[in-house]
């Protein structure tokens, strides 16, 4: 069964189609790459997944969950590295994890490995609010990681990570399969990125164009 | 269980904000207490006016104070949008109400203290049924608090919830302000048997806002 | 320097007790109560010349050509002293107000301006605790100083502007004729010297606190300089 | 010459997106409205209270308003950092200050007509020597308006502005809410011989406020 | 005379000394890059040259301006590009352009040949709050440009922009010395910038390790 499944789905952001009709399947332990001009609907469209903003039209299921039905039980199993971090000004880059941790309900030593992972390890006590605008996309990038998710959302990832963030995003993305984590990547750095994807599409005016591209 | 676990994590979080941010004790409390004065100015004191119609300021105070309090609840939430992040962690709505509503009382009962003190000794106000006062507040807290909670979400992600906030809240909450303002005005008088019907009020108006809150969050809460 | 205002201010305290308490008749109307205003009056005339030294180091940190760190420093001390003289006549006051005019307050345009004061300046000071480069925060609270002064005037006046319960000036009204003799004089001039002498001997306690607090903040901005150049990714705050 | 140029451009920016959001008329006013009935119903009317206290409490209720409207000001600025864009432009400080606080002045001119025709209407005032409140209501609120815009600046940047504002904001306007609500009262009392020289002192006030906003904005501007 | 003149310049922020000593020169029509690592202070250095925030000890003139004396004066002659927009969630495109060309006391007809150099042509009449984050990132480059600046400095502006975006900024950028500008750009797109650069230094800790990489 497919984790993503939209057939012809209209989303209206106000009374702007920015998904005018998307036909899209996510098999699991792919890792899809979102292409595609700015203003096409990537974020539109991986925010929908999330089921973070309501469908208008079509099928749209994920995880097997109709998101016209119901946009908030498939949550616990996703996460989304959205344009911002989604986390609190005054609380340490500690403190941020710890809460999106105990809310997801996981137990055990995820943060501190996750952390690792990203190159936080240093800025554990700094508050979100005097973090560079690189250090807030790891922070971004370890907090959808700390809540282990089967889907992880990236959307453009990449901007403003040096090459040591790079390598970690990297590192994460391909050893997702192999942590049996699909993903699902909007990007801008195709080079970078077509390295990682499994599978590529390209979305246009608020449509996919798949290219039908193969890797591996 | 689970419901209280969750609660308790939201408000432990937004008052472990509120305690490094201090904007509670630092700056609502000492705009309370000018508002207080302002209060006393503008209605030119000397006809023993103010003992009178202390109970009324006071709770409009508190009112006005509680408009900054939920406003800055939810200005919390919108930067780097949180919000977004709170509702992809999962948390049930009904507890993201309860737990925002809790840390949302909790600062206002603690203000309502400091504030009424400053009252009785500014106003030159006798306080003689305590107990009805100490019914009819937490009542009246509980309640501003949970419609609160509730209009600030609405208005959450709202560009301009800033303003759009009091306008919400104020008419809804005109039944909050009356009973809690009887309340008092019977308690300070000595008249409790005055007083208890509108503690009962108070009490069945929290009641209800906070059920109601438990079952509709979770809509307001998804919608975008 | 320091150590001989601060004897002086301690044997002006001294000779306040012993003539407020024993050498000062009581008064004809008040009794005993009328003692307070040995606190009362040198508290709130202390109060204004603190806000005053404040604005007008604030002004002088405006001036470019005056601009120094040391004005800045002045200032907030000075309004911290302030604040707490403010505070302290606030508190007499109304502890005289309650045997005398039988409330512990009154909307009285005196006693509402004095407490507009009181926060005003609580404000200025949670002001200052906004971190900033100094130059920059120092403009900023000089500002928010200036501004405040409006005030004092204001709480001076206000028994001439108002119809007021609290008493019109007796010694610094426009006719500029005391209306207070004898010892109860005296003391009321011991009083001011000795409150005057602590104000002193506060200010320059509290600034030099300032300049050891600046020093340690030098100190450890020299240890951030170093640890942050020697390699070290991350960040210590 | 380029000063005004600049200060009209900034006060029509501002306008602008005052009319396109419509925050100023959509939401301040209900809430000025509401307030001005809450204020009623809190004070329990049947006493003529109302009546004797409508000058002071119409003033109270548009600094509440003028703190909303300030707020919103700057809290434009904040947004997507526009305020170091302004700052860039290199914008006189002066002409910044001048143009905010000319829209402010204007939203608040505009809220205070409404405002007042249901002050008259819903507490029945009788007006009698209208000259005096045309005289004293422009002087009010340019007085608010000036300090309103040097106070958001100085908090504006700061992460609590929203609460910051109003306690530093209400102890300085408390002058001028005075001096409004006594020259109201002589006003509507029809004796306007007592109200002159209020309006003298909101004017003096206005005019030394707007003065040293226009010289000291521009280091407030600057700041960090 | 060099355009930025900086020596051994320290800036807080807060008690945090994001520069830490840097030493720096910008010549007439340079093209400089700055590289390095995430929380090292590109960001905080460009604010600086902007004159948006002061510094703490140090040399540092611009435009021969000392900055300790006057951050304003120099600033009409420069632009930044940020990490955000600087505009007006409720103003159209276009109007957030006008308000800029008029703040700046500029005439002409700057402002629809920026919008064509920027590819925002068909959005001039969107307003700013329903922009993607690359339409974003167009428009910060386009208020920049419509002030004709001598002196462009642009804070990873890459970031989100789509392929045709990037080649936009490339012209911009490449044009820059024969319009009489000069840019500096801080970017971690080592790459495509490396093209583009003059001058190459990287910033580490918040000092400047110049690697003196001449390219042309
Ligand atoms: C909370 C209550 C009170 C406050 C806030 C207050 C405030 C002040 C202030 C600020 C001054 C300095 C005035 C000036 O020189 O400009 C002052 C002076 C004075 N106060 Fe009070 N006061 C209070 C209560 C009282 C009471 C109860 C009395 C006595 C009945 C009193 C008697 C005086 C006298 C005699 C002066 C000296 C006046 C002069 O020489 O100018 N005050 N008070
Ligand atoms: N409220 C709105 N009204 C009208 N149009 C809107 C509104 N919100 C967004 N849009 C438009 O919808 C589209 C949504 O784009 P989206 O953010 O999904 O693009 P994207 O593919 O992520 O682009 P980018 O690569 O620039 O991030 C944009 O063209 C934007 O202009
Ligand atoms: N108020 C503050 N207190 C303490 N540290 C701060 C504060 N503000 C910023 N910092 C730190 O100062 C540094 C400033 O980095 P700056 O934004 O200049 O980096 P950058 O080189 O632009 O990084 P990036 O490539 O991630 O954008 C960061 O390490 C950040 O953590
Ligand atoms: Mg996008
Ligand atoms: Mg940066």
């Amino acid at each position: 069964m497919p984790l993503v499944e939209f057939h012809s789905v209209v989303c209206l952001l106000g009374t702007f189609p920015a998904l005018a009709g998307v036909d899209l399947q996510v098999e699991p332990l792919d890792v899809l790459l979102l292409e595609g001009p700015n203003g096409a609907g990537k974020t539109t469209l991986l925010r929908l997944m999330a089921g973070l903003i309501p469908p208008h039209s079509g099928e749209a299921r994920v995880f097997g969950v109709d998101l016209f039905k119901d946009r908030r039980s498939a949550r616990h199993r996703l996460a989304l590295v959205g344009h911002e971090t989604y986390c609190y000004d005054d609380l340490t880059v500690m403190e941020n994890l710890q809460f999106t941790f105990k809310a997801s309900a996981l137990t055990g030593t995820g943060i501190s490995e996750v952390l690792e992972r990203t190159g936080l390890g240093a800025l554990a006590a700094v508050r979100h609010a005097h973090l560079s605008a690189g250090q807030r996309r790891r922070l971004a990038l370890a907090n959808a990681l700390v809540r282990d998710p089967e889907l992880l959302l990236l959307d453009e990832p990449h901007a403003g990570l040096d090459e040591e963030g790079r390598a970690c995003l990297h590192e994460i993305i391909s050893s997702a399969p192999s942590e049996g984590r699909t993903v699902v990547l909007a990007s801008h750095e195709l080079e970078l990125s077509r390295q990682l994807a499994s599978r590529e599409v390209r979305v246009q005016s608020g449509t996919i164009v798949d290219c039908a591209r193969e890797n591996l | 269980m689970r419901l209280w676990r969750e609660a308790s994590l939201v408000a432990g979080k937004d008052l472990r904000i509120e305690a490094r941010s201090r904007i509670a004790l630092g700056q609502i409390l000492p705009f309370g207490i000018i508002v207080v004065i302002l209060f006393a100015f503008a209605l030119d004191p000397d006809s023993g006016l103010l003992t009178r119609v202390a109970p009324g300021l006071f709770w409009v105070t508190v009112l006005l104070a509680a408009l900054l309090a939920v406003g800055r609840a939810f200005a919390v939430e919108e930067k780097s949008n949180a919000r977004d992040g709170l509702r992809l962690t999962g948390l049930d709505g009904s507890a993201v109400f309860l737990g925002k509503m809790a840390a949302i009382a909790a600062e206002l009962l603690f203000l309502e203290i400091l504030l009424g003190t400053a009252v009785v000794i500014l106003y030159g106000v006798e306080v003689n049924g305590l107990l009805v006062l100490l019914a009819a507040a937490p009542a009246a807290t509980l309640g501003i608090a949970s419609t609160g909670t509730l209009y600030g979400v609405l208005a959450a992600g709202l560009r301009s919830r800033e303003t759009l906030l009091p306008l919400l809240l104020l008419p809804v909450l005109a039944p909050v302000l009356l009973g809690a303002t009887r309340a008092f005005e019977g308690g300070l008088e000595g008249a409790p048997s005055d007083a208890w019907p509108w503690v009962g009020l108070l009490w069945i108006f929290a009641t209800f806002y906070t059920a109601f809150g438990v079952l509709a969050f979770g809509t307001l809460w998804e919608n975008d | 320097m320091g150590r001989v205002i601060g004897v002086g201010a301690v044997i002006g305290v001294v000779a306040l007790c012993l003539f407020g308490l024993w050498g000062a008749p009581p008064d004809d109307r008040q009794g005993e109560a009328m003692r307070l205003l040995y606190l009362h009056v040198p508290s709130a005339w202390l109060a204004y010349f603190a806000f005053l030294v404040t604005a007008i180091a604030s002004a002088l940190f405006l001036w470019p050509r005056t601009r120094s760190i040391v004005w800045d420093r002045v200032a907030g001390a000075s309004a911290e002293l302030g604040v707490i003289f403010t505070g302290l006549t606030l508190v007499v006051g109304s502890l005289w107000g309650r045997p005398i005019w039988g409330v512990w307050w009154a909307w009285d345009a005196r006693l509402v301006t004095t407490a507009v004061l009181f926060f005003l300046y609580l404000g200025y000071l949670a002001l200052r605790r906004v971190p900033g480069e100094p130059v920059a925060s120092g403009k900023r609270n000089a500002i928010a100083a200036l501004i405040a002064f409006v005030d004092v005037p204001i709480v001076h006046f206000s028994v001439e502007w108002w119809r007021t319960l609290h008493q019109k000036a007796t010694v610094f009204n426009p006719e500029l004729s005391a209306r207070i003799e004898g010892v109860q004089a005296l003391t009321l001039w011991i009083a001011v010297l000795a409150f005057t002498l602590v104000y002193v001997y506060l200010l320059d306690r509290r600034y030099r606190l300032a300049v050891i607090d600046d020093a340690l903040a030098g100190q450890a901005l020299a240890r951030a300089i170093r640890t942050r150049t020697g390699g070290n990714p991350g960040e210590t705050t």
